[in-house]
């Protein structure tokens, strides 16, 4: 029995210690058999949920969200230590100087609530009043940002903004935490407690195993993004592309935050965060009605399947 | 005796158009019959309700025994060829012996002597669409013939055959007849057609068709054409003409 | 029958009782097998979800209405016009007919920006793109229709000194009629899929961005209730069709079998 | 004088196989001319020529000048009816009026008082498939006489007719013959429709088509049905039967 | 024309041509506009890192041709078993016919999870998508074609003894065939999208695959190269359904006019 992993996108930097631990022999050297699944456009949580997979990448949302909503879905490990998204505009556009100007304009999003709510609360919270159009673009956002179809967009700033620097395109970015929203673990690896339960020693093993892969990348970018590649010769075409955004995750402390730590969940970044989404209205309970009392977020996420010196 | 096909009282209208009404006709076992009418009378109407169409009124019989009780016992050619695009003349001409289960290979091989006779030879394998419309028709009677049924429907076969053609072949029907003594429904036209092949002649009415006369034909067997030049023969020609010019019966042109 | 409603339910009912069966299996193994409502709801959940969030559901059903319309509109024209042209000029056929195929081998990903960057997010990109995916059908039923004339017609035509578009006005166009109903359907079947999938390039508002969103923020229900819209509409789409057929060829029922 | 229509020496071959080998015919101003021939000789296939096919070899000329400087001077009707399915009968009465330029509500109001005449009242607003084979033939011929052109071509139009119409048709185009003076041509296996309507006839020989007989018929005008009883008409019908069963000729069955 | 190569080649220079032209088009308005080659790379360019990345690019190609071909091989054996259960019955044509009209409008992206969660990430899901996408066009066509009968036919083989069946095989199908193979383009034309879509659901491989990677690293370069290959595909598969119609309807080539 293997165990199966989806991932949350196609194979980018965020999965770069997945595929150092397959590529190194980390997964072999623990025991295990491991078993990248390939992207899906179904939801990780529905994965996890129905056995499908044993583990996940999930953004944080889808979650928060499926949690919430009754999924039988875990966080385990903290795939980045702080927030890699980003409100993204051209530089050109002198009008636009601060959140509080993005008013009236037009936002290329990708289709979630949650994007609205951070956006508007952004521009609240730097004294405007919140109010932007939304058109609904997913993959073309940057095509329609680059030609002035829209004003602003959304990016992951360790991949998106990483290729507008290479091909030398003008932009500026907000940082959400700057603007008062609560800073966040962008990605996570999930798994479910059914999983947990029955298997906690072929999980323990799974999560070091993985810790070891990205250690590894932050210690030895060149060959990570070198191994990453290999592994993905189809997914990933421009090892130059992979490479800066491998720089770019380890020169932010993405990977490892500024006190060394490696995959661990911040317990206080988690329930800020889910405070956000809660006081927002976001989370919906299993009938989709707004969860009526502040969930227990600690039942969200553990880090115990962690390493011992990775425990918080 | 019990007549092998007896027809009687039927009626069928077509979207409130009276197309038959009443028709009584009958055809004894060994006989052939022609049915000679008006265009649009009913005639084919007719063939439609005795090969599986529901009449409105009226029972048809086959050997004393309404015929939803039968199983196929004719081998009918219809008026416009229904040739099949998509066989080849020979495929089309054992169609109806592949139909009756003979197989494929048997079936050609027993069409295949018949083409020469029927001016056919060296079209085996052409596609309908190959052939003149003489002898599309020539092929279509071909395939009826070889079914070797009990009773044969004919509506019109020679209708587009050329003149020669036509003689040759109402030679050749009248003398299969003779050998197999096929009880026979044929719709004509030609006056002298009906009177060459016929034991009896049922001439009909326009739409509704009904039976306004009904002829018999005492030709001694076999006939050729030469026959129909005895006096005998030119009597039945005129009369028959002459009812059908009867303006009483309300004919067109 | 005696009461036209009555042969009207009658005629539907096949139908009707064909999608109650396959509601009631689904909602059966929805509660059956206990799989979560956030992997495959019930119809029972989907329809009270859809019922309750209707006044958004609705607003975005209009906006892929019009394109759908709009768009299906273009494209029979212009299904129509090029057929004529390709009809008219075998050059142009064999010029033009492999570079259509090639173009229905887009997919939609693929020009979705170029869409975008050429026409904005209006409702003009989504009528171009409906009209896109769904004149080919009708296009190629319209050809293989011509190709159906039969040559004896078109030999009397030309007798009667009939040009080339008399002959194709008075035989080949009224030959193809069948043909053309043949892909109408299809086409009609794809006209409001292919709305929803125009608004993945990029919109505002419409029953693709509802679904994308509703997938979004993990809404299996809302998205199933947004394509049971879908389906509605398609429907009725496909409905008009036939009737469409029906008037357009009022022969056509004499061609059935007399027995 | 030189004639309407003149015809040398025209070959024609299908997928190699010779439908017309060099033949010469001529149709003289106001000339009915009839062409009698075995089934698959290439009657149809000369009409095709007419009409704008392409002849392997050959000259066809018109009033003198080769054919294909002339625009449309025949009114032609093909041997199956070609009626066209979505028009009306009426519809299609009036179709070569329509191509010829008449307005579509003038056309039918021109066509209308003929349907009587053609035996199809009533039926001017059936779709061709509720008319029985004969109508449809009837509504064929009806839609060529109606176009009114210099020359008539026919390919078998009393094919499909019952006997009693086909001798009214006969009269009637006799007399509307009569009337204008059409030059026609016409394809038929009726030698007794031959000799009434026309005043030469060639008979054609098996394929590939050659003029094997021409006959005078030297009767006088306006003919009727009786007039075929005359010793002179009886000596035409003789002769033609004689070559077209004059076994020299090798003709099938 | 002497030479059959030489003549082979003139019927195929229109379309040639034709593309060329587009493609010069597309060339030049590139290098003139001076559009970014990240919102429009130049045919060109496209050419000359499609050939840079040929190995990954072949080796995705494999695994599209085969859920097409299989996916197209189920899809005709559905398609005509479907027809003729709903030719034999017209109960269950009216059952029938709405229910699969609406799974049509059923966009990929409701039931990716569903295929995923049953059929799992390997080739099954994908032919089966690929059968559901183009079945349609061709069930159809099927059932338009049979209605098409000549009448007088069936009646004929009626009174041969012909029982339904023997109808159905001996006068039905092959009075079909025309709209079939009308049917039959238009499915081509669509197998190959869809089995790129299908793979969208999850693949490990694909074209698919390819372009949604090249997509998300910023390479539309990439993502037309393999737009490229699927339009090679769709062309030969055309073409075979063109051979197929020529070798399956042998008389047709008669019914061409005379004249
Ligand atoms: N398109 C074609 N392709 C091949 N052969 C053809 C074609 N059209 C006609 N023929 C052949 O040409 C010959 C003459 O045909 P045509 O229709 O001229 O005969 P016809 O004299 O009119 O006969 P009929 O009196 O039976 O109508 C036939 O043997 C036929 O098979
Ligand atoms: N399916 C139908 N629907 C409506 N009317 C029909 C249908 N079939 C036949 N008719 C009508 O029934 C009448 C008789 O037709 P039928 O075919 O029996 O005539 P017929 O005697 O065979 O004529 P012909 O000698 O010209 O073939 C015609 O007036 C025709 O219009
Ligand atoms: C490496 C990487 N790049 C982009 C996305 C997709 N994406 C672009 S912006 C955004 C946040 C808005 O929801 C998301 C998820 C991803 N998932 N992973
Ligand atoms: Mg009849
Ligand atoms: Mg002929």
């Amino acid at each position: 029995e293997p165990v199966r992993i989806a991932l949350d996108w196609t194979p980018n930097t965020n999965h770069v210690g997945l595929y150092v631990a397959q590529e190194l022999g980390y997964f072999d050297e623990a025991g295990l058999e491991v078993e990248i699944l390939p992207y899906t456009d179904a939801a990780v949580g529905t994965l996890i949920a129905n056995r499908v997979a044993d583990f996940g990448v999930v953004d944080a949302l889808q979650l928060y969200s499926q949690h919430s909503a009754g999924v039988d879905i875990i966080a385990v490990y903290a795939v980045v230590q702080t927030e890699t998204g980003r409100i993204v505009l051209n530089a050109d556009r002198q009008d636009i100087a601060r959140p509080a100007d993005l008013d009236g304009l037009v936002y290329a999003g990708f289709g979630s609530a949650w994007e609205d709510r951070l956006i508007s609360t952004l521009i609240r919270n730097d004294g405007g009043d919140g109010t932007f159009e939304t058109v609904t673009l997913g993959t073309s956002a940057y095509e329609a940002l680059a030609n002035g179809s829209v004003d602003f967009t959304m990016e992951v700033v360790t991949w998106e903004g990483v290729k507008a620097e290479l091909e030398g395109t003008e932009q500026r970015r907000f940082r959400y935490a700057d603007y008062g929203v609560p800073d966040q673990h962008t990605n996570f690896i999930a798994s479910s407690t059914a999983f947990l339960e029955a298997e906690p020693e072929t999980a323990r093993a799974f999560l070091e195993a993985l810790r070891r892969g990205y250690a590894f990348a932050v210690e030895n970018e060149e060959e990570a993004a070198r191994l990453l590649v290999a592994a993905n010769p189809t997914a990933l075409p421009d090892d130059s592309l992979a490479r800066a955004s491998l720089a770019a995750l380890n020169e932010g402390h993405y990977l490892a935050s500024e006190t060394g730590a490696i995959g661990t969940i911040d317990p206080e970044k988690f329930a800020a965060m889910g405070e956000f989404l809660f006081t927002s209205g976001m989370l919906l309970d299993v009938n989709a009605e707004p969860l009526a009392e502040r969930p227990d977020f600690s039942a969200y996420f553990t880090n115990a399947y962690l390493p011992e010196d990775a425990q918080p | 005796m019990t007549p092998r096909l007896s027809v009687s009282d039927l009626a069928k209208a077509y979207d409130g158009l009276q197309v038959l009404d009443g028709l009584d006709l009958e055809v004894g076992k060994g006989e052939f019959v022609s049915l000679l009418g008006p265009s649009g009378a009913g005639k084919s109407t007719l063939f439609r309700l005795l090969t599986g169409g529901r009449p409105d009124r009226g029972t048809i019989r086959l050997d004393g025994a309404p015929i939803a009780e039968q199983t196929a016992p004719f081998a009918f050619m219809p008026q416009r060829d229904a040739l099949m695009d998509w066989r080849t003349i020979i495929g089309n001409a054992s169609l109806g012996l592949e139909i009756a289960g003979v197989p494929r290979h048997e079936a050609r091989a027993r069409v295949a002597p018949l083409f020469a006779e029927f001016g056919l030879s060296g079209f085996q394998h052409h596609y309908p669409a190959q052939l003149s419309g003489g002898m599309r028709q020539r092929a279509a009677l071909l395939r009826t013939i070889v079914m070797d049924r009990p009773m044969l429907l004919l509506d019109e076969p020679f209708g587009a055959l050329d003149a020669l053609t036509r003689a040759g072949m109402q030679r050749w029907l009248a003398a299969m007849w003779q050998r197999h003594r096929w009880t026979a429904l044929l719709i004509t036209h030609d006056v002298r057609e009906a009177i060459l092949l016929s034991d009896r002649i049922y001439l009909l009415s326009p739409r509704p068709a009904r039976v306004v006369a009904e002829i018999h034909v005492p030709l001694p067997r076999p006939r050729s054409q030469a026959d129909l030049a005895t006096p005998e023969a030119l009597r039945i020609e005129a009369r028959l003409l002459d009812t059908l010019l009867d303006p009483s019966q309300g004919q067109i042109p | 029958m005696v009461n036209p409603m009555l042969e009207r339910l009658w005629r539907i009912a096949p139908a009707l009782s064909a999608i109650t069966i396959l509601l009631l299996l689904w909602e059966s193994y929805v509660a059956l097998s206990g799989i979560a409502p956030t992997t495959l709801p019930a119809p029972s959940r989907i329809w009270a979800q859809g019922v309750l969030n209707w006044p958004s559901l609705a607003q975005n059903t209009w906006p892929t209405v019009q394109a759908t319309v709009l768009g299906f509109m273009l494209s029979l024209c212009v299904a129509f016009v090029l057929s004529v042209v390709i009809d008219f000029s075998p050059a142009l056929r064999r010029a033009l007919l492999p570079v259509l195929v090639i173009s229905q081998t887009l997919p939609l990903i693929a020009i979705a920006p170029l869409v975008i960057l050429w026409f904005g997010f209006g409702l003009a990109p989504k009528i171009l793109l409906v009209a896109f995916v769904t004149f080919f059908p009708m296009l190629v039923a319209w050809l293989k229709g011509y190709e159906a004339t039969e040559p004896d017609l078109e030999w009397l035509l030309g007798t009667m000194g009939a040009g080339r578009a008399a002959i194709f006005r008075q035989a080949r166009l009224p030959s193809a009629l069948p043909y053309f109903f043949a892909g109408l359907r299809i086409s009609t079947t794809y006209a409001v899929v292919a709305a929803i999938f125009a608004e993945y390039a990029g919109a505002a508002r419409g029953l693709g961005i509802y679904i994308l969103s509703a997938k979004n923020n993990f809404r299996p229900d809302l998205v199933l209730a947004a394509v049971g819209v879908s389906a509605v509409l398609t429907l009725c789409l496909f409905g008009l069709a036939i009737l469409a057929e029906r008037i357009a060829m009022p022969w056509a029922r004499f061609r059935e079998p007399r027995r």
